[in-house]
């Protein structure tokens, strides 16, 4: 086998990267959709305040972190929805209340044997057989949702009253979204860091959206995109001794400025 | 007659809507029934889109009570009956991912069962929908680069899609050039006759399609409802809704 | 009553880290109201201070910092008082890439890879003491005998602390450790070991898989028994290369802060570092 | 005077809070319309570059950073204008892309003292006369800018095309809007922290919105609210000893809360 | 006759424009003159909208020439001379905001000069404009809270609050109720007739103004210019630009 496949930690990398792609590329598309796309900075840092609480609790911050990421990710569209604020402006106003309380409940709860930001930097490279099972186990179901409802998120990213009015749940599916979208964000940010899951989840759709082509076609690209920047990167990231999460992202960064300049007109 | 003619479709009592203080819709109450053809006009303003948003559940009023086949709207689950062009459903993002053919398949995604794929049935609704509105050949195009009576035409086709018992059009046409519009109205009037589709369709123009329609409401604040539209189409009657005197049906140029 | 009044007319004296506040505390025993900023269990890394902690801080007579942008809630504070940054009388060390630095001779640069982790050396702790010492007698000169002694003995324990860690390391199989970070340049430097880190200094590092390689490899050459993370940092990485090492995980004490319960315990400076050399012995296997 | 105003610290504080909160809310009323909510989050990130290369190459970090917030922020009006994608996007695209180009710098350039990202802390209480010297002078030159072009800025933010159809030199105060609010940006973020400054950008002309008035009374509420939130957040976090910055953010977050009930129909 | 007739406001020269291989214009060159009065018909996906856009330099084109005044459109400053009301001027986003006013006013901030703030001029200006279009009882409302109708009368009114030379208008009026609809039709004629505007205005309601307009141009792919409007609403041409049996100006139903 070749070098890099030699290190066990690489191909865990090599499968923890893959599927991390595969959900964030499927679940970005509807993201950037709904604007979205600064889901994943806002949801990093609700995890924190999850994160502070289960310290000053001492519960078990992963979990409390995925509980608090789902309920922000509700109280969003619970925003958006009934006050039709705009979604980006309502991600920015979570974002710094997040960290406001975040940081007051530093200030007030004291005492963490570790950095609270240190939370938000994962690294690919030292995921555990653990977590790829944890991934594994949830990024299956989550897949399957997000697939078997493909259609109805699709409509409704496209026209919410009209897809009410056509007899489908836009509630319910909306908070589903957005319930697996948290769950995904809050597990991969400690695995792999914020920086890494959030550019999986926009960039590569964004670049496939340059395409201009039908809904199909643009999920399938963004997956391919999603795949080929991991691949590409880590591979990069092995021979040139760069950090993997980074240079993943200078990929799909490289993927996306190609579409641009390949599609302009 | 059967039983279903005795229950009406819509079914408002006393509606009224108050926004800031303004009175919006003064008490409204209509019904509509199995295989009619309505028509709705009055001014701009005048409350036509938010009475039919209540119709549909998308407004709450104020008071009063809206009924669908006699259940209260949130009871409601049929919803697949009914098809429904919005006033403003041409405003697409001009990025959004989606052929026209994506658009009008849209229609099919509520009548599909869990985990069923497209059907044969599926198919042949879209493609009819889409050559009733005559945009087969804008079928690859997306959407974002339609001219603007083509996407008009393409939200059409994608409530005519969902083979709705029910159609409710708000102002669907406007835009759509003028042959396409003539067909449009040929063809409502052939699906209400024909399959014995419930109509309601919210329209400035009147004039056209007055032998065409069963009731006429004309709804400014509050509602008046003609079960004669030409006679309602006198002038009289149409000065008082537009404030000014009004020659609805007879009021362009034309040679003869 | 008598005692209120005492107590007011103390000078006030802040200091910023824990180190600070061991060598202030031994030196002035009660004859100042001390103040630490950073609060115990805090990262210093992210610590914001609130107004009460400002207004203390320009109330005082005397502050103490470390410098080396340890505090940069501070870099811009007009300070009324006087303010003494340590870091800007001791040399402090710059390192060179990640992984092994050594050699390198002491010379102040305004480069930016100044450690400011300059505590873990005994010669600085000596002159942060001795500078402690000198602007206490200015603020109190009717104590100067007072401090004097009580640095003596703060340099009675340094020194032993000193002999204690030479002995210790005197003979060992290893001449490395391995740790997350590289904070314990000062401490390497001094006594003659090695730092192979997974990352460089700074906390927000993210590795190349080349680093993981590297490390795996040194702990498999040279039969490591324990890996290391900095207190207050992420356990995650050197978790997962324990892991994939079969080698126990540990954590070393910077200094940089102290939690609560070590606070609760009144652990020293003198403490910490011993136990940091049991930790450090024992990676280095030495007999 | 009362004893919160005898503190030099808390008088520096209270000045350049009032100082930012002007330029932020006046400037954020445009940026919120044009759907650039995030815009502090990433040109901070941005920023962090400009850091990362400036310690490398031994500049002064300061102005390094505001010059690459100000290179990002054109990136960014270039890419929304000249492609059309959608601002939110754009700004998580860059974000991304910023940090991962910061996170490589620093791989490659060796070390940095301390975390980078302290960079992205500031304390509102720590501010220096120089430092409201610094934003007083460019504040004063951001404000006039502003001020005279406000109904320029606002009709582009309505509507782009019409605009330029009208005369309105489109481009060119796009690019100065974005340049003014990356030096307010860059500028702030050291001074009083990334978290501050994106909440008082963006908070208070939402809480605005809510109000549903025409643009004028938009601004003025938006200003007041930010104005109040400062002088409530610091007397809050002077007498119950919490963190300034934080307890200013949960006081616009409170007065954006109160907008939303208040206006609820 | 004073020398500005002689220079044509817009000058088009072979203009092509192909979108993915695709040719939407062809071939097309027109001259419009000072105090004009031009009506732009064609089916759906003409290329209406695209032609008056490269007018406008909003579009480049893939090759040919637009001057405006002799100008190249790069080199052309007089924008505020132009009122322009785009296809989807109506297209608002919910949360802007702005009161009817507000909109309307940001027809007069390209005329403003720096630093000035509202002359009594700006003030009649808008208010002659609200006149015009009757909205001054809509004043105070929030553009996202109007009714469609009511949104696109704010829209022309800001076009004509600028005072403009020349007026395009796009589709302006769909939507607007019949009776303001006639009234709008007679504002243009006025305009027009006693304010020597140039008018350029696409439309798809050709048989009402046919009395009023000077020139018709119909653009499907290719342009068509008449010189007499009435004469080019032959049913044989109409058939040829829409590919159908039409009736142009005799298509609506009425009584007499
Ligand atoms: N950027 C583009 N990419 C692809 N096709 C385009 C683009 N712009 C315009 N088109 C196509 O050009 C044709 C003409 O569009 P245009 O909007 O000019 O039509 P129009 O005459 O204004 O029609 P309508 O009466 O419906 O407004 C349409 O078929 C449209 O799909
Ligand atoms: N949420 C709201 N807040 C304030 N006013 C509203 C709101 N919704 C509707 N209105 C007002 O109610 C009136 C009726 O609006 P509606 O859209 O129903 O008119 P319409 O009859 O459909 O007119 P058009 O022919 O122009 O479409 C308008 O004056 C509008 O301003
Ligand atoms: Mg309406
Ligand atoms: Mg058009
Ligand atoms: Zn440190």
């Amino acid at each position: 086998m070749i070098e890099i496949f030699q290190y066990e930690f690489m191909q865990r990398a090599f499968l923890a990267g893959i599927l991390i792609a595969i959900l964030a590329s499927v679940s970005g598309t509807f993201i950037v959709l709904k604007r979205y796309s600064m889901i994943s900075e806002t949801l990093a840092h609700s995890a924190l305040v999850g994160v502070a609480v289960a310290l000053v609790l001492e519960y078990n911050p992963l979990w409390v972190a995925v509980v608090v990421s789902v309920l922000s990710a509700w109280l969003i569209e619970y925003l958006r929805s009934e006050f039709s604020l705009y979604s980006d402006a309502i991600l920015a106003i979570l974002l710094s209340g997040s960290l406001a309380i975040a940081v007051i409940i530093v200030s007030l709860g004291g005492e963490f044997n570790n950095s609270l930001f240190s939370y938000l930097f994962g690294s690919i490279l030292s995921v555990s057989n653990e977590n790829i099972m944890t991934i594994f186990s949830f990024g299956i179901v989550a897949l399957a949702l997000l697939l078997v409802f493909a259609k109805e998120f699709y409509f409704i990213a496209y026209d919410e009253e009209v897809a009410q009015i056509s007899g489908i749940k836009v509630k319910l599916l909306n908070y589903l979204l957005v319930s697996i979208v948290a769950i995904i964000i809050a597990l991969s940010i400690r695995v792999i860091g914020t920086l890494l899951i959030g550019a999986l989840m926009v960039i590569p759709t964004v670049a496939a959206l340059q395409f201009r082509v039908g809904f199909l076609h643009t999920s399938l690209l963004s997956m391919v995109f999603a795949i080929s920047s991991v691949i590409l990167g880590m591979t990069f990231s092995f021979y040139f001794s760069l950090p993997s999460g980074a240079t993943i992202v200078l990929c799909v960064l490289s993927i996306f400025i190609f579409s641009l300049i390949f599609n302009k007109k | 007659m059967p039983l279903r003619f005795k229950i009406p479709i819509f079914d408002v009592k006393n509606l009224n809507f108050i926004v800031n203080g303004q009175k919006i819709l003064s008490n409204i109450s209509l019904e509509i029934f199995h295989s009619e053809y309505i028509a709705i006009i009055g001014p701009n303003g005048g409350g036509k889109t938010t009475l039919v948003r209540m119709l549909l559940g998308l407004e709450k009023p104020t008071n009063g009570s809206v009924k669908i086949f006699g259940k209260k709207i949130k009871n409601f689950k049929d919803w697949n009956k009914i098809g429904f062009v919005p006033q403003r459903a041409a405003q697409v993002d001009q990025n959004f991912p989606a052929t026209a053919l994506d658009i009008v398949k849209m229609g099919r995604i509520s009548k599909r069962k869990l985990f069923s794929s497209e059907s044969e049935e599926d198919i042949q609704a879209v493609n009819d929908a889409m050559i009733k509105m005559d945009i087969l050949d804008l079928k690859e195009k997306m959407v974002g680069t339609l001219s603007g009576g083509q996407r008009q035409r393409v939200m059409i086709a994608r409530a005519l899609a969902s083979q709705p018992e029910i159609l409710i059009l708000d102002e669907p046409n406007t835009g759509v050039d003028t042959v396409s519009q003539n067909r449009f109205y040929a063809l409502l009037s052939k699906l209400n006759k024909e399959d014995k589709i419930t109509i309601v369709f919210i329209t400035h123009d009147i004039g056209v399609i007055a032998d065409d329609i069963g009731r006429l409401f004309t709804i400014n604040q509050k509602a008046t409802i003609c079960n004669n539209p030409k006679e309602a189409l006198s002038c009289e009657d149409m000065s008082a809704l537009y404030g000014i005197s009004a020659h609805l049906v007879h009021n362009h140029k034309h040679e003869h | 009553d008598k005692k209120s009044v005492k107590n007011s007319s103390k000078k006030t004296v802040i200091v910023s880290t824990f180190v600070l506040f061991d060598i202030a505390k031994y030196i002035s025993k009660d004859t100042f109201e001390l103040v630490k900023i950073i609060p115990n269990g805090v990262d210093i890394h992210t610590y914001e201070p609130s107004p009460k902690m400002m207004a203390k801080l320009e109330m005082s007579d005397l502050l103490i910092y470390s410098g080396a942008g340890l505090e940069p809630w501070l870099s811009s504070f007009n300070f009324k008082a006087r303010a003494v940054g340590i870091g800007d009388f001791i040399k402090l060390r710059t390192l060179d890439k990640k992984s092994d630095e050594h050699s390198h001779h002491n010379h102040q640069c305004s480069h930016s890879a100044i450690d400011p982790h300059f505590w873990l050396d005994i010669e600085n702790m000596k002159r942060a003491t001795d500078i402690i010492t000198y602007e206490f007698i200015t603020l109190e000169p009717k104590n100067k005998e007072l401090y004097l002694k009580n640095r003596d003995d703060y340099f009675t324990m340094l020194i032993n602390l000193d002999k204690l860690y030479k002995k210790r390391l005197a003979s060992c199989d290893l001449d490395m450790i391995i740790t997350n970070h590289n904070a314990f340049s000062y401490l390497s430097s001094r006594y003659n070991f090695h730092v192979k880190s997974l990352l460089g200094l700074s906390p927000d590092n993210e590795s190349s898989p080349k680093d993981i390689i590297r490390i795996i490899n040194d702990v498999n050459n040279f039969n490591a028994p324990v890996v290391f993370y900095e207190n207050f940092q992420s356990d995650k990485a050197m978790k997962s290369l324990a892991t994939q090492t079969n080698v126990k995980i540990d954590s070393l004490h910077t200094l940089g802060n102290v939690t609560k319960d070590e606070a609760n315990k009144n652990v020293s400076y003198n403490d910490i570092m011993l136990e940091n050399l049991e930790k450090i012995s024992e990676a280095l296997v030495c007999h």
